[in-house]
């Protein structure tokens, strides 16, 4: 897997499929080495982002991942063209992926949970949400409110897919419905922000977990930093929109090391389990 | 590709079908349900932007003033600031009491300033939140009126929660146990619309917009010029008939013939009309009814391929199945 | 009835018995003609205090209020005794009022609504809260809860009552779960903040109306505003806790004016009790 | 004056009526439940007032990594800001898991500074309500923790609410479907510290205070000078002996020999101890009992002369009306 490093300098003196430059501390990290630590770097602890696939596996228990809904993929709602057919960007994603859309849903245990996991997926068209991830989701939650198990959901999108226009925007509110149902059964959802989230994601299901987790130096955020920063015309301050910013400002339950988060997810669900048994939620 | 095309819902089918299946909207308000009765009226996707946008076009309390009698507006969200760019109060309709939320944009650059050209902060949204549910408790029907540029892209903005705002207040849309009718005034910009845009009924005026992001801005990210805004209007199809076509409104409110801002007595009281005759229907649907109706509309948005072995039945479009034309049909009575 | 002027200079070339000074725009004000203007300055609309018997005689229709729990008078919980003891205390402000306590309580029509009604009020030792505040109140919303009617508080304290010590205190618990009950029961409560509402009764039933409307001009706070400037060493900017204030900070949803008061409450009870006909609190 | 005195609820009689009124309390947990066996132990109200502010005293997250397990901070009021003044989460309590919030003093200067020296802002009790609520999503049993000079009296408060957020919290607990545990640690002040001290039980450490305002800000008052501050505390009552025989509080954790921060340990046992003894209790009781004898135990506060002619049967005390008695009887099985 070959990292992007959208933040710093292309690395210079070493062959970029074998060394990666850590944009946080200036380290050149071997790339084998970095993918075995979650993709961390190892001096300073920056989190480069993590695959789809890569992260399914932290946080499912081995072997309990059953994926669903692998094969729903878009149609195109508005017969969009901007520079090229909206169909060709979903087929050269798809092909870059081996992936139909944005996310990968499924059952898995967790810590020992059976639990309903979503995980977005940022290589494919920037984790857009369009038509496919929001059915995928509200698939999801569904399932978790048909047979009563947690929902956990990982975040990575720059928002709502441009290309399929208002059908994309009522997706936020496709979602969100189905998360109110979840909410009312009393059934818990854990949500967690990575790098990065926002747009129409952050503005829907992504804020609305019962415990809400970020990734260390996660952008997390409604607008762009780009529009916001033209709207007062000045610079943003260093850390707007990173993830101990929305912590200090009420919207982050925690930030959590990569390593720690299916552990600290676990401890969640359990407590609520316990507390639920014979209750609710819990079978 | 062994695929069979599935229409999970979203697409209207042409004209015929799509006038039976909301074909009562029309029934006492006058109401446009069919896109292809408006072709000779169309303009050009950018001339809809501009009209949208007109500043003189009628905003929230001059539309609550005509179309509403006794308007009382309540103030703030009880925790931070009342904000200027949402209003909201009880007002009667026709002798009905409502709740009424709106977006307020200015008519001029003075009034633009003191409403933040109707770009709300998340305080904004917790006021909305604050009078869904004052509302729901008092079983008072709800009016939304949407027309915004989108939420305030501004650091105070990201710094009070703007997602979390609007994705709350979309949440309590979804689960409030009162009918809701959105009327689409001018600009629909994106979630920041959407906040006050989930209800039973969704109408927009004939010259309003409604987009996942702006002309502008979508024209910034995909030809890197912002001067390509005419284009990415075009390909966005964010005018109203195409919101028609596309589900996103359930019928359209005919304007004057040169548009809203020619006559703003007439567009009032198209709106007044309109909003009259689907209180009325909505009024005599059981709650519940309502809820899982609100629910189905949205759930069915989005056009997608799934094999067929994973899809034991087709699924029809929300409008078409029983339950919700078993409602359309009661509410027809 | 000799108006106080706590604000402004003292009257001086009018005999203080005939006239007033308005405190805001200094007009000399004829007693008579004042209170025939419902304690509002003829010149500038300053609304000055205005006493509990007045305030239910502008809000009640004529002849519909009956006054409920009129002879329930304080015990010492403590044996207070500061420079007097507290019974003694009691006794003067009782022979000054000609009220047992803080609060006037009844059952009232309002613009032809049936409502229950409390009026405290600040003459009887500055309306503070003690057990029989407390006491009213939660009976009045247990009222408004078993006959199923609106509940219309006009509150003036300046807080707790010191001299009844964490008895006093507890008063805010007891009549928020009272209201908590009514607020559960879809049943409708507008408060009325008046000159001034601060401390324990802004902090426990006043603030949690589903419609909060206030007095122009009326000091409203949680802390003294002597206590907020000590803390931050400065002189707090002009307007800091009065009504409009509040507004502007999303506390009250209307300033309105004492002739307008009657009216606008009847309004929203009014649209209230239609839309809940033949379903909740309306009989 | 032909009256009778009536006693709605609040003064506990004497010494032996009052063991038997809540005996139970003290089956399991060594609590002190009878003022009167603490007559040789009792201090000045000025020393208690001191002991109870003591810098050194084991505060919230101290008593929280002592008395329980695995705690899980979780932050902020999702709308404005993490309050450092008040800490909660989600932790395990004897293996239960419970959601425990605390107001949070700092035991240094430069720790009173980040932590507002225990002094709330509006955004505190918003984070707050938002884990009462937590709580009551997931039926895990609620502990607060009391310890504050009181809610912070600056303009920022003031313009973000403060008066309406502890109204708000205050309301939340009040009717919160889980079980909750009140403990005051030291300072237990004003309306600011009762946003966390509406449970179904009412402990103190033997050394806490709680007032209805601060002994300074009452002398300010009373006497017209803050020095008088000893004075008043005298007159308030506001040692946990006397909230004991006030009702205020239900039972007092005793501290060892020298006061609570002569040993960290043994305190924050003692806490746990009366803690795991007060949930079991209150594991076995139906929510709905739970609901209404928290009403009726704030709704019994108050001393107050009616004349009979009002007065159809004198009320018992809450804590030996039958409704309760029965809950408590229910609870020692
Ligand atoms: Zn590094
Ligand atoms: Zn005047």
């Amino acid at each position: 897997m070959r990292l992007r490093n959208p933040f710093g300098r292309r690395p210079k003196e070493f062959p970029s499929h074998l060394w990666t430059q850590c944009p946080s501390c200036g380290e050149m990290l071997f790339n084998k080495q970095l993918a075995r630590n979650l993709n961390v770097c190892t001096k300073c602890g920056h989190h480069f982002k993590l695959g789809a696939k890569e992260r399914v596996e932290i946080l499912a228990d081995p072997r309990s991942f059953r994926e669903t809904d692998a094969d729903l993929s878009s149609t195109d709602p508005l017969g969009f063209v901007d520079s090229k057919p909206y169909p060709e960007r979903i087929a050269a994603a798809q092909a870059k992926t081996g992936r139909r859309d944005a996310v990968i849903t499924g059952d898995a245990a967790l810590a020992g949970i059976p639990v309903v996991l979503a995980v977005m997926d940022f290589e494919f068209m920037g984790g857009s949400m369009g038509g496919v991830v929001g059915e995928k989701v509200t698939r999801a939650a569904e399932r978790a409110l048909a047979e009563r198990k947690p929902l956990v959901i990982v975040a990575a999108s720059g928002g709502a897919r441009m290309q399929e226009g208002t059908i994309a925007l009522m997706q936020m509110a496709k979602t969100i419905g189905a998360i109110a149902r979840l909410d009312a059964a009393g059934i818990p959802f854990v949500t967690v922000l990575t790098d990065p989230t926002t747009g129409g994601v952050l503005a829907s299901f992504a804020s609305l977990g019962d415990i809400v987790l970020a990734e260390p130096g996660a952008l997390i955020g409604f607008s762009g930093a780009r529009v916001t920063s033209e709207t007062i015309g000045e610079k943003l301050p260093t850390g707007f929109q990173r993830a101990e910013f929305l912590l200090e400002h009420g919207f982050v339950d925690q930030v959590v090391p990569r390593d720690q988060l299916k552990e600290r997810i676990g401890f969640f669900l359990n407590a609520f389990r316990v507390a639920g048994q014979d209750l609710r939620w819990s079978l | 590709m062994s695929m069979i095309d599935r229409i999970v819902g979203g697409l209207r089918p042409p004209a015929p079908g799509s006038t039976a299946g909301n074909g009562h909207l029309a029934a006492d308000a006058g109401l446009i349900v069919d896109a292809s009765e408006m072709t000779a009226r169309r303009t050009t996707p950018w001339m809809a932007v501009q009209t949208a946008r007109n500043i003189t076009r009628p905003h929230a309390l001059e539309v609550i003033a005509g179309a509403f009698e006794r308007f009382q507006e309540l103030h703030g969200d009880r925790s931070f600031r009342d904000d200027p760019a949402i209003v909201g109060g009880i007002a009667e309709l026709d002798g009905r009491p409502v709740v009424v939320v709106g977006q307020q944009k200015g008519a001029s650059t003075e009034e633009n300033i003191q409403r933040n050209f109707g770009m709300p902060h998340p305080e904004g949204y917790r006021k909305a939140i604050r009078l869904y549910r004052v509302a729901e408790k008092f079983h008072l029907p709800l009016v939304t009126l949407v027309d915004t540029p989108g939420a305030y892209p501004g650091p105070e903005g990201e710094e009070r929660g703007q997602a979390e705002s609007i994705a709350s207040a979309i949440r309590a849309l979804t689960t409030l146990a009162t009918p809701i009718v959105v009327v689409v005034l001018g600009e629909g910009g994106s979630g920041g619309a959407l906040a006050l845009g989930v209800g039973d009924i969704v109408l927009a005026l004939e010259n309003s917009i409604y987009s996942v992001i702006s002309p502008e801005g979508a024209a910034a990210i995909l030809f890197r010029s912002a001067t390509e805004a005419e284009r990415a209007a075009q390909a966005m199809r964010l005018a109203a008939p195409d919101l028609l076509e596309l589900g996103v409104v359930d019928a359209l409110i005919p304007e004057p013939a040169g548009g809203a801002h020619t006559d703003h007595d007439a567009t009032t009281r198209a709106i007044k009309t309109a909003l009259v005759a689907q209180l009325d229907r909505l009024a005599r649907v059981p709650v519940a009814d309502l809820l899982s109706t609100r629910y189905e509309r949205f759930r069915a948005f989005g056009t997608i391929l799934e094999p067929p072995n994973e899809a034991p039945a087709p699924r029809r479009p929300w409008w078409a199945r029983g339950s919700v034309r078993d409602l359309f049909l009661r509410m027809r009575i």
